[in-house]
């Protein structure tokens, strides 16, 4: 089978091969490079657009250049191990007559130290920069910025997230509001099972958990929409727990903050404890926030946790089954 | 085995027997007098355990003249190490966690550590 | 495969016979298909084999409790508003369990001198010695935990009570076991006299028992006197 | 009278689980009856349920592995349909049942498939390359056995009694205290691995003992093979580490059965203690996976290559720092909990030096190859493929231990993908590369060397084609063990992972196939010779499969590659040795007991869960009169008499000198 390569001025290639054999691979091949083309473009594209790669903050943005710097410098590692692996394998096949063999050959120290220094100080490079890195971006450390810190009180529920504005006297059911540039301290607890509070685009997620208070801090740079999500399963209603994370400008927060204040539903300790209950498909929701310590005495037990599965069943210990509950707006 | 062998068998152990009773007592002692500075007492407990805990090993246990006794202190070598990490770690870890998010338990009110006040 | 490297090339599809494939379904019986290895030379002896391996046991046990003692030392002032170790703990009668547990050791020592000489009537005796301070130690625990229990102390009152009943009965348990193992032994030296693996099985009990001991060093020193300088 | 059992527990609304339970229990009864039926009951019996020889139970673990991967690639396959399916709708599988499918796929895969398969070929091999009868000890090896079939058996249970946990492979509590998963699923989970734990305890003081204590004359350390090495580094972490799974485990227990406060979050409770504790073991675990495998790669690379083990002594210094590292890095599994930056940071740094041994692995098996004749068998296939694919899980373990970046990636599919890469490309790969390698060893003839490349490629394109779209979703903000999801950029990213696992499937029909095929040509395929590879350490030098005693005469060991010496002799002088001295060999006596504990372990374990309190006393009172009756045996010896010994050693030498006779002739 012989055929040559032609590119044309369109990045078009074309093969041309002596009978219809030929023909059909030709096409065949034609369609798998428009497949390879397409599919790279994608992988590129999404690339670009992965969460985690794009992140619009300033936590993201530096774990995403220590992900990134990290993923080179083992790169330079490991490619040339594989390549390594493949030429060694190839060249020292059996039917190789120009190989060289050293059957007995089994021992250098010249390459014994290599072999161990280099990992060594790569590793030694890498952990300099865990330890800065995780010092410098640990989530209790608070962000710079010229506004004041905005104070958001996390609570995990089964199976929705409760955000709490201590300062400004509202909360809000499965939506997470913030303005644009002003540096964020969560405070994050859970109801019953723990969670782990994660928006991938704005950096590091911390775990909640019952009786505890854990901290973050984070900011958003820009306006958007982003995916939040629990990280950490909790239960039959795990996949549902995830929140729109809206980052909006100064005046939007206001308005937001406005619309919730003036809110006809309110929470307290009674409304709390009637969240703590199982439930799925919890629409986005605001309230006004009746009760200034509802999260010290959620984190200090004064409120009993989550009662967790209500069962339906005759003998609940063999199978339980969640009657969950559908809560309307 | 001969009457000889026998009695200094016999001495091992009762020599091992005065030592323990010895540290055992001494352990008591101070847990419960004032003599000693209050905050020392814990080191002091852990110095006489480690003490005795030796003289268990080599007169009860036999350690350093049983039969092989290199492979039998290498692996309590590894035990050790492995005991050491394990208490050392979990404790060294839960105290930074406790003091990052409040042990529960605590009677007063949320109080953290770190960045914020 | 280059032929000039292979020594004992496969002769190819030949002829095999059936005797040579001792994994054939519904081939006849054999005994001889067990096999152990004590050839002499390289491996040692069984009773070295035996006591190494029972040492090896023992460090995976104390790793055991010290699993225990980490979950105690992070749980101990985990009160929960409840009584502290402090309050509840007793010096006179840890002391008490201590001179048992440490007299036993000893008297279990006796014994394995008796083994060695092979005195029947001292080995069952020493033994028998062991098991009566044995039996003492673990009254004088189950007396102490009752107390607790009756005055609300129970391990379900908090995690510092939750972890204290878990190690100490941790070590109640292999007490017991140890005491149930003690007597089998007895039993088994009364029946057939010291056949080696007796003996051998023996010796691993006695080492297992001073390991007890060494395990309760660190819960009398840890737990009762900690708590109670506390 | 039955405690909490009732008919309630069979799930009768969940046709699935019924039907899949059904169809192992129609199974695994044909079986039984054409074993009954054929007469076959008493020589299964016989010559292997209550067999202690160290070849027989190692064969047994491996069968094993293999039948529970198969039910853990079931749930694997229910798993990628579902997510393929679940885009913005709830698929085919309730979230209850879908959570229970992957905590059964994790823990049937870890405790039950890559945990035997490796003791399983430790068991085999072990005593061969160390040149002596059997393991220290014969019958604990069977409990062992056992034991872990029992541990197997209860989690297969719980799919038509009852029903599994739902809280992931670990039962990390709140989640699992009674409060939230009232079911007996958490249940079978502990009770199940508390007993296999035993068992695999036991192994692991079995080995530690049979490596240091019984080996060849003339075997110093810096003489076994590496794989002896690794499986000492291996089952040291398992007497270390396993302990403390028993005692968590057992925390748990109480807290769930008795109404203690370990992990409960209230009255002191505290739950970061038991995720502590329980990684605690579960790092070192990884490396209990991995270590064997590192062995046998060392094993295949030098023979394939037909060179030495390069640079021996820093492989041997290497497996042993990783057995020290593994206690030293476990907080990496939750550095997002916030124990704060210098313990992150710490821990963190500890895990990415784990690096540093492990790299200095992957480099001497490449100078092994360097200078070599490298033979493309299966065997050696495998592990070329394992150098390629571990290398990245490798990485993308070490970026997962920079903890800023694990902020980001903790808990999503791009953990996921890392730890099916090292354990797919690692620890499987490995298992079937020794799998290729000792198969001839165990029954006297190759496996098909055709339909194993075959299956490493499907296995290696699908590995691929499985998890590599999980990175990039996991670097999409995926998390893990998602029923639904209704993001768009993720769906056609989890088509192609379920395309991956089908070529998977495609992988593991091969191997089916390669098996059927293998037996079937046996003759062809036959060895005769014993040492089908050229290879270089001991286990070669005996018959395939070998006799029950292993060695006529326990070899005489004189250099770092024993058999290889005397192979070089035999060359240079072109005759064997000339026939040993041989004496009579005493081997041990079969023993139902290691059965007979399974059986009431068992029955312990079910009564536990059920809460069937006087199943379980007598369980109890049957295992304790187990280790009496079997403590007052008389007879626990048989002999072989010297002339069978030399009877059967005949055979094997002259098979041997026609081999070689052959060659002369060749050449
Ligand atoms: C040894 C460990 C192991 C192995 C081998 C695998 C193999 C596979 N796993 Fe894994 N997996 C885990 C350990 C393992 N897994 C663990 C611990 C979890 C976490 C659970 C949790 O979340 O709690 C998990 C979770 C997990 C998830 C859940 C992801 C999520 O949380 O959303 C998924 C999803 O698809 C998945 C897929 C697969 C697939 C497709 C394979 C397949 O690629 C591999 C399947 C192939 C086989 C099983 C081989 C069968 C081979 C034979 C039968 C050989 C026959 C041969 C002869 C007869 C000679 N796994
Ligand atoms: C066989 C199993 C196995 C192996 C070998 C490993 C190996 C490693 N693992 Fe992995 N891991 C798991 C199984 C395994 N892991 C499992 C099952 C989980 C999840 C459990 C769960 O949550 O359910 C997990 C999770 C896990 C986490 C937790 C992530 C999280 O939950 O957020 C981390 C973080 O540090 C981690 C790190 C590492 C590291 C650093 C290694 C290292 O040992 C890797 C070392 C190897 C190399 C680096 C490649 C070769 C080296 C070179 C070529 C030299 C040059 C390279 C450099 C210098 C970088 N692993
Ligand atoms: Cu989104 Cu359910
Ligand atoms: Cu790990």
């Amino acid at each position: 089978m012989s055929g040559v390569w032609t590119g044309d001025q369109t990045g078009e290639a074309s093969l041309r091969i002596n009978g219809d054999v030929g023909d059909r691979v030709g096409d065949f091949l034609r369609y798998g490079r428009r497949i390879a083309v397409s599919s790279v473009l994608v992988a590129i594209l999404s690339g670009c657009s992965l969460r985690v790669l794009d992140p619009a903050g300033p936590v993201g943005m530096a774990q995403r250049t220590i992900l990134l710097n990290a993923l080179a410098i083992m790169l330079c590692i490991v490619v040339p191990t594989m390549l390594a692996t493949l030429a060694f394998v190839w060249w020292f096949r059996p039917g190789n007559a120009r190989a060289e063999r050293r059957p007995d050959w089994s021992f250098s120290g010249r390459i014994e130290i290599v072999t161990w220094s280099v990992p060594l100080m790569t590793i030694a490079f890498l952990g300099g920069i865990a330890w800065i890195g995780s010092h410098e971006l640990d989530p209790a450390n608070p962000l710079p910025g010229e506004k004041k810190t905005l104070e958001i009180q996390v609570v995990s529920l089964d199976w929705k997230w409760l955000f709490l504005y201590p300062e400004q006297k509202v909360a809000s059911l499965n939506q997470l509001v913030l303005p644009v540039g002003t540096p964020v301290h969560f405070r994050l607890t859970s109801a019953s099972v723990w969670n782990a509070f994660f928006v991938p685009q704005l950096g590091s997620m911390i775990y909640a958990m019952n009786g505890m208070a854990t901290q973050l801090n984070l900011r958003a740079d820009r306006e958007g929409s982003f995916l939040g999500l629990s990280a950490h399963l909790s239960g039959d209603g795990f996949a549902e727990m995830h929140f729109e994370t809206r980052a909006v400008s100064e005046a939007a927060f206001a308005e937001w903050l406005k619309g919730a204040q003036a809110s006809k539903q309110a929470i307290d300790t009674a409304a709390y404890e009637t969240l703590s209950h199982q439930t799925l498909d919890n629409p986005a929701r605001t309230f006004r926030l009746a009760d200034d310590d509802l999260f010290a005495k959620i984190v200090g037990q004064a409120i009993p946790p989550g009662p967790g599965p209500a069962t339906g069943q005759p003998d609940p210990s063999v199978k339980p089954t969640s009657t969950i509950s559908k809560q309307g707006t | 085995m001969e009457g000889a062998d026998v009695w200094s068998s016999v001495r091992t152990y009762l020599i091992g027997l005065a030592l323990a009773a010895m540290l055992t007592a001494g352990s008591f002692w101070i847990s419960s007098t004032g003599v000693i500075y209050g905050p020392g007492v814990p080191v002091a407990l852990i110095v006489f355990a480690l003490a005795q805990i030796g003289v268990h090993l080599v007169f009860f246990l036999h350690l350093t003249t049983a039969p092989d006794n290199v492979n039998n202190a290498m692996a309590l070598a590894f035990g050790v190490l492995v005991v050491v990490l394990l208490i050392g770690g979990t404790l060294w870890i839960m105290m930074h966690m406790n003091a990052n998010m409040m042990p529960m338990g605590a009677a007063h009110g949320p109080h953290m550590h770190g960045g914020h006040p | 495969m280059s032929a000039s490297t292979v020594a004992f090339a496969p002769p190819g599809p030949g002829t095999p016979s059936q005797a040579h494939d001792p994994y054939r379904l519904g081939r006849g019986s054999g005994s001889e298909d067990e096999s152990t290895g004590h050839g002499a030379g390289g491996p040692s002896p069984k009773s070295i084999v035996v006591g190494f391996g029972f040492w090896i046991f023992i460090l995976a046990d104390i790793i055991t409790f010290s699993t225990l003692f980490a979950a105690y030392g992070v749980l101990k002032d985990a009160t929960a508003g409840g009584p502290t170790g402090a309050e509840l703990f007793d010096r006179g009668s840890a002391a008490l369990e201590t001179t048992c547990l440490l007299l036993s050791s000893v008297a279990c020592g006796l014994a394995m001198v008796a083994l060695r000489m092979r005195s029947r009537f001292w080995f069952q005796f020493a033994m028998l010695a062991t098991a009566v301070l044995g039996a003492s130690f673990l009254s004088l625990e189950a007396r102490e935990f009752a107390g607790l229990v009756s005055q609300g102390a129970g391990p379900g009152r908090s995690a510092f009570l939750s972890a204290f009943f878990t190690l100490v009965g941790c070590h109640g348990v292999h007490v017991t076991i140890g005491l149930l193992w003690l007597l089998t032994m007895m039993a088994q030296v009364a029946a057939k006299g010291f056949r080696a693996d007796i003996v051998r099985r023996t010796t691993c009990w006695s080492l297992f028992w001073h390991a007890l001991d060494i395990v309760w060093v660190g819960v009398f020193t840890v737990v009762y006197l900690m708590g109670l300088s506390a | 009278m039955l405690g909490k059992l009732s008919l309630a527990a069979i799930p009768l609304d969940q046709p699935i689980p019924l039907a899949a339970g059904a169809l192992v229990g129609v199974v695994l009864l044909c079986i039984l009856g054409w074993i009954v039926l054929a007469g076959h009951l008493p020589y299964v019996w016989r010559e292997w349920i209550t067999s202690v020889d160290h070849k027989r139970i190692g064969i047994m673990y491996v069968i094993f592995a293999l039948v529970m991967l198969l039910r853990g690639f079931t749930d694997a396959m229910m798993m990628r349909s579902q997510q393929a399916l679940a885009f913005d709708a709830p698929g085919y599988l309730p979230p209850e049942h879908y959570n229970q499918i992957f905590s059964a796929h994790g823990t049937i895969m870890i405790f039950f498939v890559a945990m035997p398969f490796m003791i399983g070929l430790m068991n085999f091999v072990l005593p061969l390359q160390l040149g002596v009868r059997d393991v220290a000890f014969p019958t604990l090896n069977s409990v062992s056995f056992w034991l872990t079939c029992t541990g197997a058996l209860l989690v297969n249970m719980s799919l038509v009694i009852g029903e599994f946990q739902r809280t992931g492979w670990l039962p990390y509590p709140p989640l699992s205290e009674i409060t939230y998963s009232p079911g007996v699923g958490v249940d079978y989970w502990l009770w199940a691995l508390s007993i296999s734990g035993v068992g695999t305890l036991m192994t692991g003081v079995n080995f530690v003992t049979t490596i240091l204590k019984m080996r060849a004359p003339g075997m110093s350390y810096l003489r076994m093979p590496m794989f002896c090495w690794t499986a000492l580094a291996t089952n040291l972490l398992i007497v270390a580490a396993f302990p403390i799974l028993t005692a968590v485990s057992a925390m748990l227990i109480l807290d769930r059965y008795l109404g203690f406060q370990f992990f409960t979050d209230t009255a002191g409770g505290n739950s970061m203690l038991f995720m502590s504790l329980i990684w605690a073991w579960g790092h070192p675990e990884v490396y209990i996976l991995i270590l064997p495998a590192f062995g046998i790669f060392s094993e295949v690379v030098s023979t394939f290559s037909g060179k030495p083990l390069f640079g021996y002594r820093s492989m041997v210094l290497a497996t042993m720092a990783i057995c020290m590292l593994a206690f030293m890095v476990w907080l990496h599994h939750f550095f997002t909990m916030g124990a704060g930056a210098d313990v992150n940071g710490v821990f963190g740094i500890m895990s990415m030096v784990i690096a540093v041994p492990t790299g200095v692995k992957i480099f001497n098996w490449l100078f092994t190859m360097y200078g070599g004749s490298v033979r493309m068998s299966a065997a050696m296939l495998w592990s070329i493929g394992f150098m390629l694919t571990f290398v990245i899980g490798g990485m993308t373990g070490v970026l997962l231990a920079i903890p800023p970046v694990d902020f980001v990636m903790h808990n999503s599919t791009f953990l996921v993908a890392h730890f099916h890469n090292v354990i797919i490309g690692g620890v499987l790969f490995g298992a079937f590369a020794g799998y290729t390698y000792w198969f001839p060893k165990a029954f006297g003839f190759r496996l098909h060397e055709g339909w194993g490349k075959a299956a490493f490629w499907c296995w290696q394109i699908g590995f691929w084609l499985a998890f590599g779209p999980l990175y990039v979703t996991g670097l999409d903000g995926m998390t893990r063990r998602l029923q639904h999801y209704d993001v768009a950029e993720w769906r056609p990213w989890l088509l192609v992972a379920l395309l991956g696992a089908i070529t998977i499937l495609a992988g593991i029909a091969c191997q089916v196939v390669q098996l059927v095929v293998s037996i079937r040509h046996r003759d062809a395929l036959r060895d005769m010779t014993g040492d089908p590879w050229d290879g270089r350490s001991l286990e070669w030098s005996t018959a395939s499969p070998p006799p029950t005693f292993n060695f006529a005469v326990l070899p005489d060991v004189h250099g770092e590659e024993p058999y290889w010496s005397v192979k070089e002799r035999a060359r240079g002088q072109h005759t064997l040795p000339a026939a040993p001295h041989y004496e009579a060999i005493e081997v041990p006596h079969n023993s139902p007991t290691g059965f007979v504990c399974a059986f009431f372990a068992t029955l312990i374990g079910f009564a536990m869960i059920w809460h069937i309190w006087w199943m379980a006393i007598t369980g109890l009172v049957g295992a304790y009169a187990t280790f009496v009756v079997f403590a007052w045996r008389d007879r626990t010896e048989d002999e072989i008499p010297a002339a069978r010994v030399a009877e059967i050693d005949a055979a094997n030498r002259r098979a041997r000198n026609e081999a070689l006779r052959e060659m002369e002739y060749a050449s």
